[in-house]
């Protein structure tokens, strides 16, 4: 590996751009790994391993890397953190980085797609099984409110995820 | 019984109040009548032209009592009338000696305050633009000649050498009571000083915490305006956060503004051996705040720290008026 | 009667209605008048605007609270991941400068976020505001010797600093295990309590590795408690066990039959005595002989005793 | 009028190559009140001095300005010379045009002349209103006080009785000793704790020159340097110690029980009890908080009498005293009584107390298996709880899998960001121990990393390595409650990358060294400083270690910070040398550039009270005799001014006045460097 | 003429003042504009020597005291802040440029600081301008 300053100092940017503040901050102990369901269950990018690499200045080579996708933002890396690095929030300013570059699986943009339709993330048609347990077949929520579908669509429009042609 | 002593009492930009602290000694200045002869009261009390004075010999008046500041062109001219006429002159009450409270005019020009006089207040209805000028036809016919407007306001002693000087806003009668026995009996101080018993409001404050065995005086953490709570009135309103000048100003009014629960704001004047009121009132306040939280939130409160340091002393400062 | 303002999410409304059922049938009873959320959208999941840009997230929380905002009530849910993207959403919106951004973008749909709603889950309006007392006097069934592993879930444990309410111990909760025990179940500790569950990010990325987690949990609660049942207060939490005690199952990954697993509320309205029918009827595992347990005529609790 | 005469210096061409030096003198000769004018090659030479000497011999001068280099090196130099001409020492200032000047605008030799003639006029606009000062003296009392009787203490004690100055130990326990009495081994030579330290306590307590005040606090320090007035507070000990033994038959009798603090709470020990077997003195107290008050005996009143007997009914502890100590009749005080006495100097080595296993939430601290390293050291020690043998607390069984968690509390911004220091190395040692001990223990140690420096103390480390103890790097994250006590420790090995569970049977915590929350009460008797929240700050860091901003105060030990035993007995013996120069001198100087009221002009506000940072300013009782009245007045205490004149700024009355920097003085200077 | 501002300065001694002297030290090269007052501490300087000296016709006025933490006087730098954080507000309300008075800290260690200081300041007052009441009095003058 080659120290180079400079991509150091441009992943930094990145990073703390993206909402990563506290990565400077962090020396390493490991704690949040130690906690990590995602590093548990065999993710190898997660939590210290990817902030240790950001600190390297390794950001375009792991851009492929989709540990940063199996985090559940649960937070308990943040919660155990002695130094204040709220690692859960580098490694989403890692996944914001990724998904700008459009590096992320294609089963994402469903979601995506979903949320900007119906303002939901996660839709599946509920009239039937709403029916079944006595609810009126429609839900108060956006997802049969064309007002709110908008309200979020003008949301998303005028954001830097509209730039990217997702929906 | 030697001869009475002449005094004379001329108002320049003031309110009068001064003068009336002397008539506030009431009986006791009906005994003082006994030793003092009053050969000039005006325009307060009598109606006199610029002449009566003028025409006076030089050194006529024992001691004169200027009270009020210097705004306008007729102030200077009488005040240096007045200097020659008085073997003793007197700066009498805060604005005479510092400005007073209209000293805070010199932090705006002319412009800014004759169109906040005239023209820009809610009960003013002025289309036509009308201001004060040194000179106008009144009727078409009647040439009027009008003060001239100075473009700050001065202290007596910028403009005529002032022998003594009497703090307050006004002065506290009792003290002036202090004064003119001290002028009877011919007990004045060395020339060029304050009339005072030269100890601040705090040495007369019966809320003075040094006096407490159990408190004596402790940071400030916080500072509060009068409109934000009704302060206990056994316990020092500085160490409230109420901001008092107490420690910073004369205490011959024996507190009056203490006893009421008002903190004192510096109408006495600076303790001698203080040149800038303000400055002394900012640096000693300062020093007793206890944190930058609560220096932050005087600033706040404070809009203008000219005008909150130096209510009564803005001319006397070492700047005396906006740049 | 109080009034809270109900926000569904996605998963509860959508694919799990009778969870929806169950809220909208206690609450009332308990005290607390649910208030609909009309609009109220995607939280928005982890996965869509908070993977992308910190100030859209904001900005489509926020939409969602000034909902509440506008009818002057707090918000609860249901859902865990709600739970945590609302509050820290929240959290960021103290900042000044962000606050600043995400109103702006709230202007051209003619919002302004205010700040004056707090998000509240489900368990703390039934354990802090409406309070065990009240639920055990409007239980029509009692528990009593049904042993009960819970499921907290990790989106009301941490980042504990941006919760409105917090458990004494994140890494030992007990809301929901209090919550239990006043039906009379008994709840029994497991080594793993505070451990995640494998749904969310983790389940849709690799499959392989969430499931791998879950069954640690899982043998965790079977080995160490033998549990009749499974309650959760995370709608995501209850999908997972719901969802993939099956798969193992099926795939001899485990050697014991699933073990049946119900949302709290589910649980509480049963033990209150509402019609599995509408509040317990969707599950991958056979809940029935369960529920049947549960309101069996000898756990009726008689009026007026 | 003053007589100003101001001599510039050449330094070599080290001024006058940029400065044109006749420029600056020619300038110099018409500032007001200036009767002579020189210019010398080097001001500082013997003949350079001479020159001004002479002046000052022949009258010529009485005020003396030099421009030259930098009054912070060589004010003292002309100072002295001037003094030895005959003229007051103060009547001398300094202008800088060398530091200040000719080195820093070597570039613009016209702007650096004119820069000179300004700086030059400013000094003599000083000059012209400085005043003579003089230095004072004042007497010390030949004696010290250490606060705080562990290693530190004890060794402090020790160094300053040895060179003779009477010493006075204080312990808030009733038995010297500290932390290190709990130890069983100390690294990196695991020799026995109590086997070294004993003797010293013996020998503290026993030696002509120190006066141990065991169970006693510090309630209240007045005075300063050379003059401190101590009262110390004696806790009542309800048990005679004049007559006490230290039999201990009175904890034997006593039935009530409370948690053994000096064992960590792992066992139990009496109201009435003896401190540890060691305990110098050894002598019982009663924990009157604990006490039962047996047979209805409150302290302070009347046995009843046996009706039958006619004999007073007693307590146990009171019939068990052979020796007599123990009459429960004697009036309860639980203010203790005060003690006042007189010191010249003062040592504070207070310690430290580890936080408790309570603040760490995610290391399950309601499982019993889980210890903090202090009290594995009571588990493992001889005069334990468990008589030196490893039991777990849970069910007193022998564990099998240990597991040592380092850092908790330590570097970590939610608790102290501080490095506890000594942590690393007392994990390994209690790990050799055990291993030695106990070959078939399984041994996990989790650092973020070990801190081993220190003489030999890589070596004990490496060696722990060979040991067949498994070190891991990574802070663990958390520990889960498994059936049978057991512990899931949730790890994770930096080196692999990967996460590590495994099961364990005892889990100790290195919990973070912090300062006891009565340290802080006694920081303020004091008017000592804390580094952030933490720890007493020393004067300075590097150069200053053992004093701090209080003269005549001393710091050592664990409350300056975390250190180990070698390190607290050095810093223990430096600062009862530091401690040691005031008593030896038997006089100390005080500045002559301090501030000083002009109680006639006082108004008593008392702005300047709190200001003052050493607390030398008080409010005392003046009588005016002019007014005839009594008032109140600041009071400067003169051996605690050091000067700052903060107080001088902010006196409203213009009643306070810095010597050396008067407002006339400055605004001459302003004056000059305006015109 | 190129206009050459006359800076007054005021330093402790500990910490500001001797970091003057180590720029001299290291020779570091800034313009000839500050002549320092030496205090004992920056808690010494009255707001008044302020006032002072930019009545009398200096261009600027540096104060310079200990970092926080690092006082000689433990706390000496505390009371400068909350006096020149007011004074600042005051010179404004005064009319001055608030930038005429600048309050640094500057340890005895930070010879370059010191210089960086003193170089930055002066172009600032440079763009700044003279001081107005050295105007006006030259008007006056004339």
């Amino acid at each position: 590996m080659i120290i180079d300053q400079n991509k150091i100092d441009e992943t930094i940017k990145i990073i703390k751009a993206n909402g990563g503040h506290g990565i400077q901050k962090c020396v390493q102990c490991g704690a949040c790994s130690a906690v990590c369901p995602g590093v548990k269950a065999g993710f190898p990018l997660l939590c210290r391993a990817l902030i240790k690499d950001l600190l390297n200045g390794l950001l375009e080579e792991n851009i492929e890397n989709s540990s940063s996708w199996g985090c559940q933002a649960c937070n308990r890396c943040t919660e155990v953190c002695p130094q204040g690095v709220r690692p859960q929030e580098v490694v989403f300013a890692f996944r914001r980085y990724q998904a700008n570059e459009l590096a992320f699986s294609t089963s994402s943009v469903t979601s995506q797609m979903n949320l900007y339709e119906t303002g939901h993330a996660v839709f599946t048609d509920p009239k039937e099984a709403r029916r079944k347990v006595g609810l009126p077949e429609e839900t108060p929520t956006s997802a049969f409110n064309e007002a709110a579908q908008q309200e979020i669509r003008t949301l998303m429009d005028n954001s830097p995820m509209g730039e990217l042609g997702l929906f | 019984m030697s001869e009475k002593i002449k005094v004379g009492f001329l108002l320049l930009g003031g309110c009068a109040g001064c003068e009336m602290a002397v008539v506030d000694l009431s009986e006791k200045l009906v005994d003082a009548l006994a030793h003092l002869e009053v050969v000039f009261w005006a325009p307060t009390v009598a109606d006199v032209k610029y002449h009566d004075l003028e025409a006076m010999d030089d050194g006529h008046i024992d001691v004169a009592f200027i009270d009020g500041m210097i705004r306008l062109d007729e102030h200077i001219h009488m005040a240096k009338v007045m200097r020659k006429k008085a073997k003793t002159l007197i700066a009498f009450g805060v604005c005479a000696a510092l400005g007073g409270t209209a000293g805070m005019g010199s932090l705006h020009t002319k412009e800014e305050l004759f169109s906040k006089a005239f023209k820009n207040t809610p009960t003013t209805d002025n289309p036509d633009n009308v201001y004060p000028s040194p000179h106008c036809l009144v009727d078409g016919k009647y040439d009027l000649t009008l003060p001239a407007y100075e473009d700050k306001v001065r202290t007596l002693n910028q403009i005529v050498d002032v022998d003594y000087y009497i703090g307050g806003c006004p002065p506290h009668h009792s003290h002036v009571e202090v004064a003119i026995g001290a002028l009877v009996t011919n007990q004045l101080p060395p020339k060029g000083s304050w009339i005072t018993n030269g100890k601040a409001v705090c040495d007369v404050c019966k809320r003075n915490p040094t006096r407490n065995e159990k408190g004596g005086r402790v940071m400030v953490d916080k500072v509060l305006r009068m409109v934000d709570g009704i302060p206990d009135d056994n316990v020092c309103l500085l160490q409230q956060g109420y901001l008092c000048f107490g420690p910073i100003t004369q205490g011959d009014c024996g507190g009056s503004c203490l006893n009421v629960n008002i903190p004192c704001r510096g109408c006495g004047g600076p303790i001698p051996g203080n040149e800038d009121y303000g400055a002394q009132a900012l640096t000693s306040i300062a020093s007793i705040l206890g944190s930058e939280d609560a220096t932050a939130s005087l600033m706040a409160k404070y809009p203008n720290l000219a005008k909150f340091f130096y209510r009564y002393a803005l001319p006397s400062g070492t700047l005396p008026r906006k740049m | 009667m109080e009034q809270i303002g109900l926000y569904l999410g996605c998963n509860i409304p959508l694919k799990s209605p009778d969870i929806e059922q169950s809220f909208r049938k206690i609450f009332p009873v308990l005290g607390v008048q649910p208030v609909d959320l009309e609009g109220a959208g995607c939280c928005p999941a982890w996965g869509t605007a908070p993977s992308f840009d910190l100030n859209t997230w904001c900005a489509i929380s926020s939409r969602n609270i000034t909902i509440a905002e506008e009818k002057n009530v707090d918000i609860m849910t249901g859902c865990n991941s709600c739970f945590g993207v609302l509050s820290e959403a929240k959290h960021f919106l103290e900042t000044p400068a962000t606050r600043a951004a995400v109103n702006g973008s709230l202007a051209k749909i003619n919002r302004e976020y205010k700040g004056t709603s707090d998000i509240y889950h489900v368990a703390h309006v039934l354990h802090n505001q409406i309070g065990l007392t009240k639920i055990r006097e409007n239980l029509k069934y009692k528990l009593d010797g049904l042993k009960i592993a819970v499921q907290t879930g990790c989106h009301t444990l941490w980042p504990s600093d941006v919760y409105k309410v917090k458990e004494d111990n994140p890494y030992y909760p007990t809301i929901l295990k209090e919550l239990c025990e006043v039906t009379g179940a008994t709840v029994c500790h497991y080594s793993r309590l505070e451990g995640c569950c494998g749904m969310g990010g983790m389940r849709s990325t690799d499959a392989e590795k969430s499931l791998k987690l879950f069954k640690e949990k899982l043998l965790s609660i079977k080995e160490e408690t033998d549990a009749d049942l499974i309650v959760t207060t995370c709608s995501s939490c209850f999908m997972q066990f719901d969802m993939s005690q099956p798969i193992l199952k099926e795939r001899g990954d485990i050697d014991f039959e699933p073990i049946p697993t119900f949302y709290y509320t589910q649980l509480l309205a049963l033990a209150m005595g509402f019609e599995p029918q509408q509040v317990a009827c969707i599950s991958q595992i056979d809940r029935n002989p369960i529920i049947a347990e549960i309101q069996s005529d000898a756990r009726r609790i008689k009026e007026g005793v | 009028m003053a007589k100003v005469g101001v001599y510039v210096c050449h330094c070599g061409s080290n001024i006058a190559g940029v400065i044109d030096v006749s420029a600056v003198r020619d300038f110099a000769e018409l500032l007001p009140d200036v009767v002579i004018a020189r210019k010398d090659l080097f001001m500082c030479s013997d003949s350079g001095q001479e020159m001004v000497k002479q002046d000052v011999r022949d009258g010529l001068v009485d005020r003396v300005v030099v421009a030259a280099c930098t009054p912070r090196t060589h004010e003292p130099i002309f100072r002295a010379a001037i003094e030895k001409a005959g003229l007051n020492k103060y009547l001398f200032e300094m202008a800088n045009i060398r530091d200040q000047a000719s080195w820093v605008h070597g570039n613009d030799h016209d702007g650096a002349t004119e820069k000179a003639k300004l700086v030059v006029a400013s000094a003599v606009g000083k000059a012209r209103h400085l005043q003579p000062l003089h230095d004072k003296f004042v007497d010390v009392t030949n004696a010290a006080l250490v606060i705080g009787a562990g290693i530190g203490g004890i060794s402090a004690a020790l160094e300053l009785a040895n060179m003779g100055h009477k010493t006075y130990l204080v312990e808030k326990e009733p038995s010297i000793g500290g932390i290190m009495a709990q130890l069983d081994k100390t690294f990196p030579t695991n020799d026995c704790s109590a086997c070294i330290l004993t003797p010293m306590m013996v020998q503290a307590f026993n030696h002509p020159n120190i006066e141990t005040l065991a169970y006693s606090e510090v309630a209240d320090v007045d005075g300063y340097i050379g003059n401190f007035n101590v009262k110390v507070r004696q806790k009542q000990t309800y048990i005679d110690w004049k007559k006490c033994t230290g039999c201990g038959d009175c904890a034997d009798k006593c039935p009530s029980k409370t948690p053994d603090l000096f064992n960590g709470g792992l066992s139990d020990r009496r109201a009435a009890y003896i401190m540890f077997p060691q305990a110098v003195p050894k002598k019982a107290v009663v924990d009157i908080e604990h006490c039962i008050n047996c047979a209805g005996r409150t302290i302070g009143t009347q046995p009843k009498i046996n009706e039958k007997t006619g004999k007073a009914i007693l307590a146990p502890c009171e019939r068990a005293c052979r020796a007599g100590a123990i009459d429960r009749s004697l009036p309860l005080d639980p203010g203790g009584t005060i003690k006042e006495i007189e010191v010249g100097s003062i040592v504070v080595a207070t310690g430290y107390q580890v936080m408790d296993k309570g603040w760490f939430k995610e290391m399950a601290p309601a499982s019993p298996n889980v210890i903090t390293a202090l009290q594995l050291e009571r588990l493992i020690s001889a005069t334990g709880p468990t008589g030196g043998k490893l039991l777990r607390p849970s069910d007193n069984e022998k564990p099998h899998t240990l597991t040592f968690v380092s850092c908790v509390g330590s570097r970590d911004v939610n608790f102290h960001t501080h490095c506890s220091r000594f942590c690393c190395m007392y994990m390994i040692k209690q790990a050799r121990l055990l291993k030695e001990k106990y070959p078939y223990l399984v041994i996990n140690m989790h650092f973020i990393d070990v801190r081993s420096a220190g003489k030999a103390y890589d070596e004990y480390y490496t060696g722990a390595r060979e040991m067949g103890i498994n070190f891991f790097r990574g802070k663990v994250g958390g520990l889960e409650m498994l059936p049978g006590d057991q512990l899931r420790v949730l790890a994770y090995d930096i080196e692999a990358g990967q996460s590590i569970e495994y099961s364990s049977d005892l889990v100790i915590l290195a919990t973070a060294v912090e300062l006891p929350p009565d340290a802080i009460a006694l920081a303020q008797k004091l008017g000592l400083q804390f580094c952030g929240n933490d720890f007493f700050r020393e004067l300075h860091p590097k150069l200053g270690p053992v004093e701090t901003a209080v003269a005549g105060l001393f710091i050592a030990g664990c409350c300056q910070g975390p250190k180990d035993i070698p390190d607290t007995v050095s810093q223990a013996k430096g600062a009862a040398a530091a401690a040691a120069v005031p008593l030896a001198q038997g006089r100390v100087k005080i500045e002559a550039t301090i501030s000083e009221v002009d109680s006639q002009k006082c108004s008593g506000c008392g702005i300047c009270e709190p200001l003052c940072p050493y607390h030398a300013i008080s409010m005392r009782d003046y009588t005016d005799r002019a007014r005839g009245v009594i008032e109140r007045h600041a009071i400067i205490e003169m051996s605690s001014c050091k000067g700052c004149g903060v107080c001088t700024s902010a006196c409203p009355s213009a009643a306070i006045k810095l010597h050396g920097y008067e407002d006339e003085q400055i605004y001459a200077q302003i004056a000059a460097l305006t015109a | 003429m190129s206009f050459n501002p006359n800076i007054v300065g005021f330093a402790c001694q500990w910490c500001t003042y001797a970091g003057a002297d180590l720029a001299g030290n290291l020779r570091c090269k800034y313009p000839p504009t500050v002549k320092l007052i030496k205090v004992p501490c920056s808690g010494r300087v009255k707001p008044e020597y302020v006032l002072q000296a930019l009545a009398q016709g200096a261009d600027g006025v540096l104060v310079g005291g200990c970092h926080f933490g690092d006082c000689h006087y433990k706390d000496g730098n505390y009371k400068t802040k909350n006096r020149m954080d007011l004074l600042t507000k005051l010179i404004a309300d005064m009319g001055f440029d608030p930038r005429r008075l600048r309050l640094e800290w500057i340890s005895g260690a930070e010879g370059q600081k010191f210089a960086k200081v003193i170089t930055e300041f002066t172009e600032e007052l440079i763009a700044l301008g003279p001081n107005p009441l050295k105007k006006e009095e030259e008007l006056i003058n004339e």
